[in-house]
């Protein structure tokens, strides 16, 4: 019992990073149509960036933070200006694989800049448990901080771009081209610069949860295969919807935790210790063939 | 102008259909479709006979390009029967995929063009042939012996109706590069590749020049005067309609107002409403 | 088109350039024309964190050599070495590369790899040593040119066990953390056996670790929660030992954190930085603090290292470790070179005459190998992190 | 308006046929083919490149033609994006050594029981594509080759899990496989077998099919193709190529293990097609050979530079992975047709200037 509320809040934690990072990929699919494969680099680069500015010594750690957000800010206008600007109507397997192309050049540069070799992210926050006694359970409630921490943060990051989008300028100028883009460019609005927003969002939002996970395992390239893991989160919530990322990463996050926590031992010689790895993209598959545009996406209808 | 079908279609019959002039080749009874609020036929009654020229106009939004749909298996009505008879048989059209339907003998072009841009003209009217070959996996493979000499048959046909609609200077561009009155033409050439027993053009004049127009029309005459092949047409260019068809049918807001030849048709006084609008009490 | 002939001409000169080059290497043959000596690093993968130091200390130790007179009698050695990120198949590809070249002995790397190839290396006839010490190379009848240098994963988790029950008697549940991989899953056949054969009052769970950290965090909930283990041992590489020592740190620790060698190193502090402390160590090779920087057998790395501006406690025990590995097959070449020509076969039959070979105080104790015997250490010194740093807590154990 | 020349050089049978100079052509791409190894053997001999190396590499371009070959009919000619290639190789990988190691099947048949059995899990996740298509059908087959990788890499009792399975050498009437030039022959006339098959399936009705299903799935239906048989069938027909390249995998380097098939794997042979050319047979030889040889070719350069800089050579997978993403970017912005687009503008201005388009 006390191993399924474990198991159950820790799920809740990583559905929220997940949530997170899903955001970013919807964000920038809504805005431009681009389906970012480098989602997951955005947030390796991300956990670097924190890393990097935490590690200079005699700055404030806010202040690093900020910096840090900057930067990767500043990286995602350049990745719209310099290279996918130029992409502007073309089909689908071209806009994957730029995205893919731009993955290997964000791995690369971070393995030339910082090495292969892992490292701790500095000053992490306080790695205490909090217990929660009583509640009728046999034995105390252990929860990591760092996973409390998750999800307050991620919480917040949620919140905040859901106000900027409902509530500020350039927020409805997003959600004007992601409805309609000649509309939008009669309001006057610059596409160009939304979509630039768009990725900044992105990598702001990547950088987030790169500084979670990182807080949790360390910083490495591995931080990268999160990436696969946004997509099982946006087909459930569909790829346009954001509310729909939250649902979907705690979903995903839940399977997971339950998958690892539960599932041991072999049925025909498959061994289930690593399922959780692949449950979400079952799930995934499942519902494509069911609902085949997400629970929350729309289809779109051709007319002749 | 003379047209050059009477000498250049012969070794290839254009016209599958098995039916005797005058016989009622499609019956549509009481057709109904809704898009969500937006009943778009409702009851429709069409009655088309082997042989005609058969025109279904309106005011934009009447339905017509719906009932085509209907016809073609794109939209599924969800009243009504559709009726098709070829081989002998009646076709029930509802409950028929859009492949099928077309492999019966129904053919058709579209409003705004649907070719295939990236192949060439040849490529395109081969496509057409898709339903008359075998295609056989290993055959294909291997490609010498009978894929090929499949190839070869199906383009001696391609090659009559490229000299019929005089396209053999486009034979190799793509098509995606050719005018828009040259691309009208890939297209219907494209239903012609089929041997349809019916040709549905949906507003084959639409956007062409008065030379265009011309060659168009008379490819059509030709096909149904010298092959007898009935064509369901909509078309907006009401001086041509009124030449050319047998029959009109004319649709307003999803329902049938008038049917019947030309002189009748454009006497009725719902048409003159449902065209100039004017309400007499 | 201007574009094109400019790519094709500058294809063209990098082609040249790369051919011209390729081609030299060798050095002055003195005694005879030089040997060739393949290795196998791990430079961009996933064990990158161990295998960067390491790479360096081998490249430096045939360099240093070379300076020194090489081997066989003053024969020049060509260290043919490629970075194969720790992928079997790359490991394949260039193991068949170091054949053609005919290379007389070769150091491989990974437990995987390894394993992969022993059937070739069998009949290729190639002396093979390398950073695995699974205990199934340990066996001459099967694989008899794979050389094991290092205390085998079995014997290591045998001697965690042991202390754990010295530690606190009555019974312990014990969580084995390990990679997912052939490396991660190699001594957990003999522990079982081991605790059942010992009558070892031991509860002992495996966790496969999973790639994704958040999963990760609830199997380390799961360790502490549901088995209620006492004792992590880790069977991983620095990262993934940081990556454990975190999540248990994060649950308000309570569990105790034995590393097997490929953790008990400078990098793993580095890595986890203050979540290490505390951490047990299983050191068959020992980390520089403990062996101490007067260790004869760091004499010669020092040097080297200060030759281009680098110190040893930065590179840390893996760098003399691979020093000592390289010493090793050299001495081989040697012996074989002293009764005719240095061969597959020859080089086998002088490893296996090695008895008692100098590990110059930075291994728990000296190395032999024989006919019967491919594992060349016994045993291993039992340390913890104290302050940042490893020191000894026991001496040498056996399993 | 009557073209009069028309009516002769393109009565069909020689139309649907090739002209000469399209003969000339393949027979010169033959006999590059066959005297690959000897070039190579001359330039090795006169100390120019490492000989072994490349004709290593020879070999795993040869199997890359195959699995590209595959991946083109699917992704450029049918138009249905798969990033799942890496899972579709593993499967024939895996088929093609465990039947030879567990049941002694010849090793000649194990491939095509690869071959068929790849075809049959290519063409069951190719099934949502009758309800998806574009990203949303990409997505469906990253999670395909999880899957698969999933399966390879904890189905201990099948396919000894995160281990490797070694597979004999295998035997070719007399001659034992054991070496690279061998090798060679076996490998090179299986790709042209893919390459010829391939081309000859894109100039009947199934590859017109599959063409005008990418490009107009209304269009098609309406002249009578059978949409969603004719993508399960460029799934199955793919799935089969790669299958064959899976299993050429596992017979050439006698060891099989998961990492060969990860999703990198699939990305590199998407981008093979993508910068040789999409839909096009041709494209994807040029595809595959570049996106192998240039890999090699940088890691010879940095080996040849390891001793003047050292530090360079520690970085260099960082600069081949680098180079990989900045050449996708490049061609997409630059040359998004590909290679085979390049080769053609070659041609167009090597014409003599009269018929010059």
């Amino acid at each position: 019992m006390s191993t399924l509320t474990q198991l159950t809040v820790l799920g809740l934690a990583n559905g929220a990073v997940l949530a997170l990072v899903a955001l970013g990929f919807v964000v920038i699919y809504k805005a431009t149509g681009v389906v970012n494969f480098a989602q997951g680099e955005l947030l390796m680069v991300g956990a670097y960036l924190v890393a990097a500015f935490l590690g200079v010594p005699g700055l404030h750690w806010v202040l690093a933070l900020v910096l840090a957000a900057l930067a990767a800010a500043t990286l995602g206008i350049a990745i719209q200006v310099l290279v996918l600007r130029w992409l502007v109507g073309r089909g689908a397997v071209s806009v994957i694989m730029i995205t893919i192309g731009l993955a290997a050049c964000l791995r690369s540069a971070v393995q030339l800049i910082w090495g292969t070799v892992g490292q701790d992210m500095p000053a992490n926050l306080p790695g205490t448990a909090v217990q929660f006694r009583g509640l009728g359970l046999p034995n105390a409630i252990v929860l990591p901080s760092t996973q409390l921490w998750a999800v307050v943060l991620a919480a917040a990051a949620l919140v905040a771009f859901a106000v900027f989008f409902q509530c500020s300028r350039q927020g409805l100028a997003m959600r004007v081209v992601a409805e309609d883009q000649q509309v939008a460019m009669l309001m006057g609005i610059s596409v160009r610069w939304v979509f630039a927003l768009a990725w900044a969002l992105a990598a702001v939002s990547a950088l987030v949860g790169g500084l979670l996970v990182a807080n949790i395992s360390g910083v490495s390239i591995d931080l990268a295969d999160f990436g696969l893991l946004v997509f099982p989160v946006v087909i459930l919530g569909g790829l346009e919807s954001i509310p729909g990322t939250v649902v979907g990463g705690v979903v995903v996050g839940l399977l997971s935790a339950y998958a690892s926590g539960y599932l041991q031992g072999q049925v025909l010689g498959l061994s289930l210790g690593a399922a959780h790895d692949v449950l979400p993209f079952v799930v995934l598959v499942l519902i494509l063939l069911v609902k085949p545009y997400g629970l929350f996406g729309q289809a779109q209808i051709k007319r002749m | 102008m003379l047209s050059p079908t009477a000498t250049s279609i012969h070794s290839f019959e254009l016209n599958t259909s098995t039916l005797a002039i005058g016989e009622t080749q499609l019956r549509a009874a009481d057709v109904g479709l809704r898009f969500g609020g937006l009943q778009a036929l409702d009851g429709v009654d069409l009655n088309v006979r082997q042989g005609d020229i058969h025109a279904v106009i309106g005011p934009n939004g009447a339905g017509k390009t719906s009932l085509l749909n209907c016809i073609s298996g794109f939209y599924r009505p969800r009243a009504g029967s559709l009726e098709f008879r070829n081989r002998g048989r009646a076709h029930d059209l509802v409950h028929l995929s859009v492949p099928n339907i077309a492999r019966l003998g129904v053919a058709r072009s579209f409003q705004n063009l649907e070719l295939f841009k990236h192949m060439t003209v040849l490529d395109n009217l081969m496509l057409g042939r898709h339903s008359h070959m075998r295609h056989e996996l290993l055959s294909s493979l291997v490609w010498l012996g009978p894929a090929r000499r499949q190839e070869a048959r199906q383009r001696a046909l391609v090659e009559e109706v490229i000299d019929f609609l005089r396209l053999q200077p486009a034979r190799h561009r793509q098509v995606g590069s050719l005018a828009y009155g040259l691309q009208k033409r890939v297209e219907l050439g494209r239903a012609l590749c089929m041997q349809p027993a019916l040709l549905l053009l949906d507003e084959p004049l639409a956007g062409m020049n008065a030379e265009e127009k011309d060659w168009m029309v008379r490819h059509i005459l030709d096909l149904n005067e010298v092959a007898r092949l009935t064509v369901l047409i909509i078309e907006h260019d009401m001086s041509v309609i009124m030449d050319i068809s047998h029959r009109i049918t004319v649709l307003n807001f999803g329902r049938v107002i008038a049917d019947g030849n030309a002189a009748g048709v454009s006497a009725a006084p719902a048409v003159i409403d449902a065209y100039l609008g004017v309400v007499d009490s | 088109m201007r574009r094109l002939s400019a790519v094709g001409l500058l294809t063209l000169a990098m082609a040249v350039w790369s051919c011209g080059n390729s081609g030299g290497g060798g050095g002055a043959a003195l005694a005879g024309p030089p040997l060739t000596v393949g290795a196998l690093f791990d430079l961009s993968g996933a064990t990158a964190d161990v295998g960067t130091p390491f790479a360096s200390g081998v490249r430096d130790y045939w360099n240093w050599k070379n300076k020194h007179g090489g081997v066989a009698g003053g024969r020049q050695v060509i260290l043919e070495w490629h970075d194969y990120a720790y992928q079997v198949p790359q490991a394949e590809q260039f193991y068949s590369q170091f054949v053609a070249d005919k290379a007389v002995a070769i150091q491989g790397y990974g437990t995987a790899d390894t394993n992969a190839l022993r059937d070739k290396i069998v009949a290729d006839k190639v002396p093979y040593t390398s950073l695995s010490y699974d205990a199934a190379l340990t066996d001459p009848t099967k694989f008899p040119y794979n050389f094991v240098p290092g205390t085998s994963y079995s014997d290591q988790l045998e001697i965690a066990l042991n202390w754990i029950v010295a530690q606190s008697p009555g019974h312990n549940e014990v969580a084995f953390f390990h990679s997912n991989s052939p490396f991660g899953t190699s001594p957990v056949a003999d522990g079982r056996k081991y605790i059942t054969d010992k009558h070892l009052d031991i509860g002992f769970s495996t966790y496969a670790m999973a790639s994704d950290p958040t999963a990760l965090t609830a199997q380390v909930t799961q360790a502490k929660q549901t088995q209620n283990a006492k004792y992590v041992i880790i069977q991983n590489i620095p990262k993934g030992g940081a990556a454990v020592a975190k999540n248990v740190a994060s649950l308000g620790g309570g569990m105790k954190l034995i590393c097997l060698n490929w953790c008990t190193n400078e990098v793993y502090i580095k890595t986890a930085g203050d979540m290490s402390e505390g951490t047990v160590g299983i050191a068959p090779w020992l980390p520089v603090n403990v062996a101490g920087r007067d260790a004869p057998a760091l004499k010669d790395p020092i040097a080297s290292l200060r030759a281009r501006g680098g110190d040893v406690t930065v590179e840390g025990g893996l760098y003399s470790q691979a020093w000592l590995q390289s010493s090793l097959v050299a001495h081989a070449i040697d012996q074989a070179a002293s009764s005719g020509q240095p061969t597959g076969e020859s080089i086998r039959a002088a490893f296996e005459k090695i008895s008692n070979f100098d590990t110059g105080g930075i291994a728990v104790g000296n190395i032999s190998f024989s006919a019967t015997n491919h594992q060349g250490l016994q045993g291993a010194v039992i340390c913890v992190v104290k302050d940042g740093k490893w020191i000894k807590l026991e001496g040498k154990q056996l399993p | 308006m009557l073209a009069p020349g028309h009516r002769v050089s393109d009565r069909p049978e020689t139309a649907v046929g090739r002209r000469p100079l399209v003969y000339l052509r393949m027979g010169l791409a033959v006999a590059l083919v066959a005297a690959a190894p000897l070039i190579l053997h001359t330039l090795g001999f006169l100390g120019l490149v490492r000989e072994a190396f490349w004709l290593t590499v020879l070999c795993q371009i040869g199997i890359a033609v195959i699995g590209a070959v595959g991946l083109n009919l699917l992704t450029g000619a049918s138009g249905q994006i798969s990033l799942g290639q890496g899972g579709f190789l593993a499967v024939g990988a895996y088929t093609s050594a465990l039947l030879v190691t567990r049941f002694g099947v010849p090793w000649p048949v194990s491939m095509v029981g690869a071959i068929l059995l790849t075809s049959a899990v290519g063409t069951f996740f190719g099934l949502p594509s009758l309800r998806l298509s574009g990203l949303y059908l990409a997505i469906a087959t990253v999670a395909s080759q999880a899957i698969i990788l999933y399966l390879v890499k904890n189905w201990d009792a099948v396919t000894h899990g995160v281990g490797s399975v070694v597979v004999p050498r295998p035997w070719l009437l007399a001659i034992r496989l054991d070496n690279d030039l061998a090798w060679y022959w076996v490998i090179a006339s299986a790709a042209a077998l893919a390459v010829v098959t391939a081309t000859n399936l894109m100039r009947t009705g199934i590859g017109r099919a599959w063409i005008a299903v990418r490009d107009q799935e209304v269009a098609a239906a309406a002249v009578g193709v059978r949409v969603g048989a004719y993508k399960l069938l460029a799934f199955a027909v793919s799935s089969a190529y790669v299958g064959l390249a899976g299993a050429l995998t596992a017979q050439y380097t006698g060891i099989v293990t998961w990492e060969r098939f990860t999703f990198d794997v699939s990305v590199l042979y998407l981008a093979m097609i993508i910068i040789g050319g999409l839909g096009s047979v041709s494209g994807s030889v040029y595809g595959a050979t570049f996106m192998i040889a240039l890999p090699a070719w940088i890691q010879q350069l940095g080996q040849s530079v390891e001793d003047t800089f050292p530090v360079i050579t520690a970085k260099l997978p960082a600069v081949q992975l680098g180079v990989f993403g900045l050449v996708i970017v490049v061609f997409l912005i630059f040359e998004p047709r590909g290679l085979a687009r390049t080769r053609q503008r070659i041609n167009v201005s090597f014409r003599p200037w009269p018929f010059r388009a």
